[in-house]
C-alpha cells in the first residue's frame, strides 16, 4: 500500500476503494512529470503562448497613495486566458491527462471560473468534458455557462445537496468511480485526496515564482506582505508558494458572507466555526456541525463559497506560516469599486477579498514596505452579481427590456 | 463474532442476504417497519447507514435517502438509538455503515464504544480505505467489532491480500465501478474477479452494487457468500411503500 | 499655415476652425513623443507592467489539422487588460495627455470596448472621463456601459443621426469643440483627423511588432497572409505594421451584414457600395448617397458598424497593398462557434471576421504555409449578442428569470 | 460683391442682422414663409444650410433641424432650387452653409457654378479649413462668390493674418468654444478678441455663436458689423411657428 499525502496533520487520501487504482496512476503519472524538466517547460512554453505568462505584477500607484502607507503591487492573474489563475491549473493537469493517455475530463465548478477553464482546456486538447455545478451556480452564473456549453462541454445542473461547489465536487466523483478508466478528474483547487492538494498546488506556484521574480525586479525587495483569497486554496497556494522561505508574511482571506457572527459565511480558517474532519476524499478544517455534518456556507463570490480548504494552508496555519482573515460581502464590494475607480481593475469577487485586507493593513505599513495582492481573476464575468450588489437600476431595467424581447 | 455467525447461517443457506436502509429515512418509525419486514422476509444480516452530508460513494437514491433523513432531524444519537433497538430486538446481526467523517468528529474509539454498547456487530465505512485506518483498526479490535473492507474490480492481488490481513467479518466484493444504485451486468469478467476475491481471503464475501432481483440473486449462488440488496430496497419502499419490503425479499430467494 | 496628414489621397484634417489650435498641440505632443525614444519604452512598460503585453501568438493547431491548408496562428489581443486591442490606443493617448498636462478625456465608443478602454485610462491616470455612445449601442453593449459608470466615467447616450459609433463620433467633436483646454479626445480607431490615423496606428503596431517577431521565432518564416478585420481599421493597421515592408498578403475583412447585395452592411472598401467623401474631419471612402450624405450600416459586431475607414487603410488599397473582404453575420457566428469549439478561445464578433476570410483561404494554401489572424478582442463581452445570434434558450430563460427576480 | 452689398448696408445700419435657417426644415413651404418674414424684418443677409448628415459643428437644435430636414426628403438639388427661388426673389444677399462633403460629392467646381447660376453671394463651410481649401477658392473666385472664412477665439494673430489672405465678403469671427446654440456671456476678452480679428482683416467682421437677443445685439453694436442669430431664430420657430419669427427678428433691432 502507498503512502498517501499529508501536509503535517492534514490532506490524505480518503477515497473508495474503487479509485484507489485511479489515484495511484494519478500519484505516478504527477512524480513523473515533477521529476521530468521537460514537463515543467513544455508546460511554462504552454502557458506562455496560449495564455499570456508571465502575467504582469502591476503597482497600483493610486491605491497606494490613497491609502497612504505600503507600496501595493497586483498580480495579475485576471490576464490570464479565460479570466482566472484556474487556467493554470487545467493546463499543466490538460498535460497530465495527455500523458495518462485519457480522452475525457470532468470537472466541478463554483463560480463557473474553473468550468470554463476546464472546458476550454478539453477544447485545446480535444478531450470530451462533463462539468458538474451546483444548481444554485449555474443560477448566479448563467454566462459562464453558456460559454461552457459553446466550448463543447456538456453541463450537469447538480440539486443535490446544497446545490452548490461541494455538492458539485461529491457529483464529479460519482461519475469519476463509473469512467475512472477514460476519464480524468480536473480537480479545481488544492483540495481533494492526494495528490491534488500538491498538484494544483504545483501548477499554481507560476504564480508566486513570477510574482517574487517580479517584485525583486520592480522594487529590489521582497514584499512586506503577500495577500491572497482563499476559495479551495489554490490561487493563494500558487502565490504563498513562491515565498514560503522568505521573511514575508502571508496572508489568507476567507469569505466572511453577512459577518463572521452571523455563521453565515465560508470562513474555515479565520473563524473558530470550523474544525477538522474527513471529506471530500482529505482531512482539513471544515464548516461542520457536532455530527460531523456539513454546514451551509454563505458568500457573495461562488467560488469562495465552499466547506473545506486546503490542507495544506490548514497546516501553514497550524504551523503559523499563515495568517488568515475574512471580508464580509460589503466590505468586498466596497473595495472592489474602489479598485475599478482607482486603478482601472475590475477583481472578481472571490479577489476581492484579498483587496480588502491588504487595504486595512496598507496604512500601517510604511512607504518603504511593499505589499502583493494576488488578483486571481477578473470581474466582468461577475456583472450580475456585482450589479444586484450595487443595485444598479440601468441595468434592471435592461434586463427587463431582454425579457421583454425574448418574450415577444 | 460477524464471522462465526455468517457461517453457522451459510450452513442452512446457499446464499445469504444483506440488505441495506438509511436509518431515518422516509422516517425512524418507517425504518423500524422495515427492519422488521426484512427480518420477517428472513434478511441474514443488515447494513443501517447513518446518514451523512457527503455520500460520495452512493448513488442518487441513497444520496436522496441521506439527505431526506437529515432534513428530517436525523443525528448520530438518534441512529446509535435506533441500532441499539434494532439489534436487541431482532436475532440478526446489525452492521453500521456510514462515512469516516462520522466517526471521527465522534471520536473513533468512543464511536466503536457505542457500537460495542448499542450491540451492533461491525462498520462499513466506504471512504475509509487501510492505510489511513490503523486507529479504527484498533479501536474494532478492542470490542471485537468487525471492520468491513471493500474489494473492487480494480484491486490488485497484491493490495486484496492486503486488505484481506485487516478486514473481518466479510468483505464486500464491489460488483463493478460506478456507484450504488446502477444496473450491472453480470459478466464472465464477474467470475474471474470474484477468483480473485477467493484467492485473497477466507472471509465470507458478499457481493453488492447492482443486485436487485431473483435472477441475480440466483446466478450469485455458489459463487460468493452474500448477495447485498442496497438500492434495490429503497427503491422498492420508495414505489410501493413498506409493506412492499416483505414480498420483495422473500421473492429475492423464496420458492419461484 | 500647417501640412496637414494625408496618405495617398486620403486623410487630411477637416476641422472648424476653434479646434485648430487644439490639432496643433496635439500634432506637435505626438512628434515630440515620436522623437523621444524613452517615450515609446514607457508606453511599452507600460502595457507590459499593466496590460499582459507581449501578447501571444497561439498556433491553432486543431483549426490548422480542421482545414488542412496552411498552419494557421492567432495573435492574442484578446489578452489586453480590458480584453482587446483598443487597451494599446487608449494608453498611448494617456501618456500624450498627460505630457500635455490635460485632465479630462472623452471618446466615443460603438461595441464599448473602446468605451471601457478608455475609461479604464482616466481611472488609471486620474482623468475626468465622458464617453459618448449612441442609444443603440447603449441597448446592445450594456454590460460595457455598466462598466464604464464603475470605473467612474459619464455615459452619454447618443439619440442623434442613426445613434450609432458616427454620432457619437460627432458627439465627442461637439464635447471638444467646447472644452478643448482641459480636454483631450480620445478616438478610439486610425480614422478622424491628422495625427489621429497616425497616431493610433502608431501606437497599435505593437501587435505587428510583436506579431513579426513571434512568428519569426516559432515557425522560422514569415507569414504568407495576414487577417485583421476593420471597423475604423485600428487594429489592422496595428497588426499590418508588422508586415507592410515584407513579402506578405494582407487582408482586412469587413462587416458584411446581411450580405453585400443586401446594401445592409458596413463594407467601404470590400464593397462597391462607397466612394470618396470627406466627414468626421478626414477624406476615405464612405458608405453614402449621392448627395454625400452617410448611409445606415448594419453588421452584428458593434464595433465594425461605421461609415468610414482609416485613411490609411484606403490608400493602401488604392496602392494594391491589402486585399479586402467581407464576411456575413452568418459566417461570422459560424466562425466564432468553430474556434470556440476547436481551440478553446473566444474572439469577439468583429475580431470573427477575420476568421471567416482566413478559414475560406487556409485550405488553398499548403502546410508550408503560415497565416497569422488578428483576435483584436475576446468575445465575452458579447454574450448577449452571441447568445441571441445562437438562440440559446436557456440564455434567455436565465434573463426572464432574472427579470421577473427584479420585477418582484 | 457681397463685401460691397454689405458696406453699402452698413452706411445706413449700424450694426447688420445675419440670420440662418436649414432649408427644408420643418418643410420647404415653412422655410420660404421664414425666408419671406426675415426679410421683411430687415435681415440683411441670410445663411440657408444646406443639410448634412454630420454637421459635427452644429450644436443640438441644429443639428435636429438637419436630421428633420433630411428625413422630410430634402437633397441637394432641391436645397439649390429654394435657394435659387429666395434669391431672386429677395433684395438682400444669400449665403450657403453647409459642410464639405456636399461640395465634394457634388464637384467643387460644379457646386460653385450652381450657386452662381442661382444667384447666391458666398458660402460658409465650417470643417474646410483653408489648408485644404485650395480648389474651392478657386472655384469660388472664378465666380466672383465669396468664400467665407472663420476666425475663433483660439486663432492665433498669425493664423487670422493667413486666413484673411483668403477669405472674401465678410469673416465669419465666432464668439467662444463650443458649437452652435449655447450661451455666450460676452465679456471683455470679447473686446480683446474683436481687437485682434479686426486687425487681421478689412473685411466686415460678422459675430456668431450664442447671440439671442436685442441686449445681445446692442452690446455687438459698433464693435462688430453684423449680428449672426443663428439658432436663435429655430428655437422661436419651433416655439412661436413661423409667425414669431417676424417680431422676434424686428425686435432685434428695432425701437425699444
Ligand atoms: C477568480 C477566482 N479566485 C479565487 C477562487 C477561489 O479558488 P481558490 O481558493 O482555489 O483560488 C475562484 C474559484 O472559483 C475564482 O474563480
Ligand atoms: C474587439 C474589436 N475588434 C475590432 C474593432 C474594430 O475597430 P478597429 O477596426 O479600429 O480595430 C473593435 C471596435 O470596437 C473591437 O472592439
Amino acid at each position: 500500500m502507498r503512502e498517501r499525502g499529508y501536509y503535517g496533520d492534514f490532506g490524505g487520501s480518503f477515497i473508495p476503494e474503487i479509485l484507489v487504482a485511479t489515484f495511484d496512476e494519478l500519484v505516478d503519472a504527477f512524480a513523473e512529470a515533477k521529476a521530468d524538466p521537460a514537463f515543467w517547460r513544455e508546460y511554462e512554453t504552454l502557458m506562455s503562448s496560449y495564455s499570456c505568462r508571465p502575467t504582469p505584477l502591476t503597482y497600483a500607484e493610486n491605491l497606494t497613495e490613497h491609502f497612504g502607507g505600503g507600496r501595493i503591487f497586483i498580480k495579475r492573474e485576471d490576464l490570464n486566458h479565460t479570466g482566472a489563475h484556474k487556467a493554470n491549473n487545467v493546463m499543466g493537469q490538460g498535460l497530465i491527462v495527455k500523458r495518462m493517455g485519457k480522452q475525457r475530463v470532468i470537472a466541478e465548478t463554483g463560480a463557473g471560473q474553473h468550468g470554463v477553464a476546464a472546458a476550454t482546456m478539453a477544447a485545446k486538447f480535444g478531450f470530451d468534458c462533463t462539468i458538474y455545478m451546483g444548481e444554485v451556480d449555474v443560477q448566479r452564473q448563467r454566462p459562464n455557462v453558456f460559454w461552457m456549453e459553446q466550448l463543447g462541454a456538456e453541463v450537469v445542473p447538480v440539486s443535490s445537496g446544497t446545490r452548490i461547489l461541494k455538492d458539485a465536487i461529491n457529483e464529479a466523483f460519482r461519475d469519476w468511480v463509473t469512467n475512472m478508466d477514460t476519464t480524468h478528474y480536473v480537480l479545481g483547487t488544492a483540495c481533494g485526496p492526494h495528490p491534488f492538494p500538491e498538484m494544483v498546488t504545483w501548477f499554481q506556484s507560476i504564480i508566486g515564482s513570477e510574482a517574487r521574480r517580479q517584485v525583486l525586479e520592480q522594487t529590489g525587495q521582497l514584499p512586506a506582505r503577500v495577500y491572497a483569497c482563499v476559495g479551495g486554496g489554490s490561487n493563494a497556494m500558487g502565490i504563498f508558494s513562491g515565498f514560503l522561505d522568505d521573511p514575508v508574511e502571508l496572508v489568507g482571506v476567507e469569505a466572511g458572507g453577512r459577518g463572521l457572527e452571523t455563521g453565515e459565511h465560508a470562513s474555515r480558517l479565520a473563524s473558530d466555526d470550523a474544525s477538522v474532519g474527513i471529506a471530500q476524499g482529505y482531512k482539513t478544517y471544515f464548516l461542520q456541525d457536532g455530527d460531523g455534518q456539513m454546514k451551509e456556507t454563505h458568500s457573495i463570490a461562488a467560488g469562495l463559497d465552499y466547506v473545506g480548504v486546503s490542507p495544506i494552508l490548514a497546516d501553514l496555519r497550524e504551523a503559523g506560516r499563515v495568517r488568515f482573515a475574512a471580508a464580509t460581502d460589503e466590505e468586498v464590494v466596497e473595495a472592489l469599486r474602489l479598485t475599478i475607480r482607482k486603478e482601472g481593475l475590475i477583481p472578481a469577487l472571490e479577489s476581492s477579498h484579498g483587496f480588502v485586507q491588504a487595504f486595512k493593513e496598507a496604512p500601517t505599513l510604511s512607504r518603504d514596505d511593499v505589499i502583493v495582492i494576488n488578483q486571481s481573476g477578473r470581474g466582468d464575468k461577475d456583472i450580475f452579481t456585482v450589479a444586484d450588489a450595487i443595485g444598479d437600476p440601468k441595468w434592471k431595467q435592461f434586463i427587463r427590456e431582454k425579457a421583454e424581447e425574448y418574450d415577444a | 463474532m460477524l464471522e462465526a455467525i455468517l457461517r453457522s447461517r451459510r450452513e442452512e443457506q446457499e446464499i445469504l442476504l444483506m440488505t441495506h436502509i438509511v436509518i431515518g429515512y422516509p422516517s425512524f418509525d418507517d425504518s423500524l417497519r422495515v427492519v422488521e419486514a426484512m427480518v420477517e422476509a428472513g434478511v441474514d444480516v443488515m447494513e443501517l447507514q447513518i446518514p451523512f452530508s457527503e455520500p460520495i460513494a452512493d448513488g442518487p437514491v441513497i444520496l436522496h435517502a441521506n439527505q431526506q433523513s437529515l432534513a428530517a432531524g436525523s443525528s448520530v444519537d438518534l441512529c446509535f438509538e435506533f441500532g441499539e433497538a434494532v439489534s436487541r430486538r431482532f436475532d440478526i446481526p446489525f452492521l453500521l455503515m456510514t462515512y469516516y467523517n462520522i466517526l471521527f468528529k465522534h471520536g473513533i474509539d468512543a464511536f466503536a464504544q457505542r457500537m460495542a454498547d448499542a450491540g451492533l456487530a461491525g462498520a462499513i465505512v466506504p471512504d475509509l480505505p487501510p492505510e489511513e485506518a490503523d486507529e479504527y483498526l484498533a479501536a474494532m479490535q478492542k470490542r471485537d467489532l468487525a471492520p468491513i473492507f471493500i474489494f473492487s474490480p480494480n484491486t490488485s492481488d497484491a493490495r486484496m491480500g492486503e486488505i484481506a490481513r485487516v478486514a473481518k467479518g466479510l468483505v464486500y466484493c464491489v460488483a463493478r465501478k460506478g456507484v450504488t444504485g446502477a444496473d450491472t451486468t453480470f459478466s464472465e469478467d464477474l467470475d474471474a474477479y470474484l477468483a480473485r476475491c477467493r484467492a485473497a481471503t477466507d472471509l465470507p464475501l458478499a457481493l453488492g452494487f447492482g443486485v436487485k432481483d431473483r435472477a441475480d440473486v440466483d446466478h450469485l449462488r455458489g459463487r460468493v457468500d452474500l448477495a447485498v440488496i442496497g438500492t434495490q430496497t429503497i427503491r422498492v419502499m420508495d414505489e410501493q411503500g413498506v409493506d412492499g419490503v416483505k414480498p420483495f425479499i422473500e421473492g429475492l430467494r423464496g420458492p419461484a
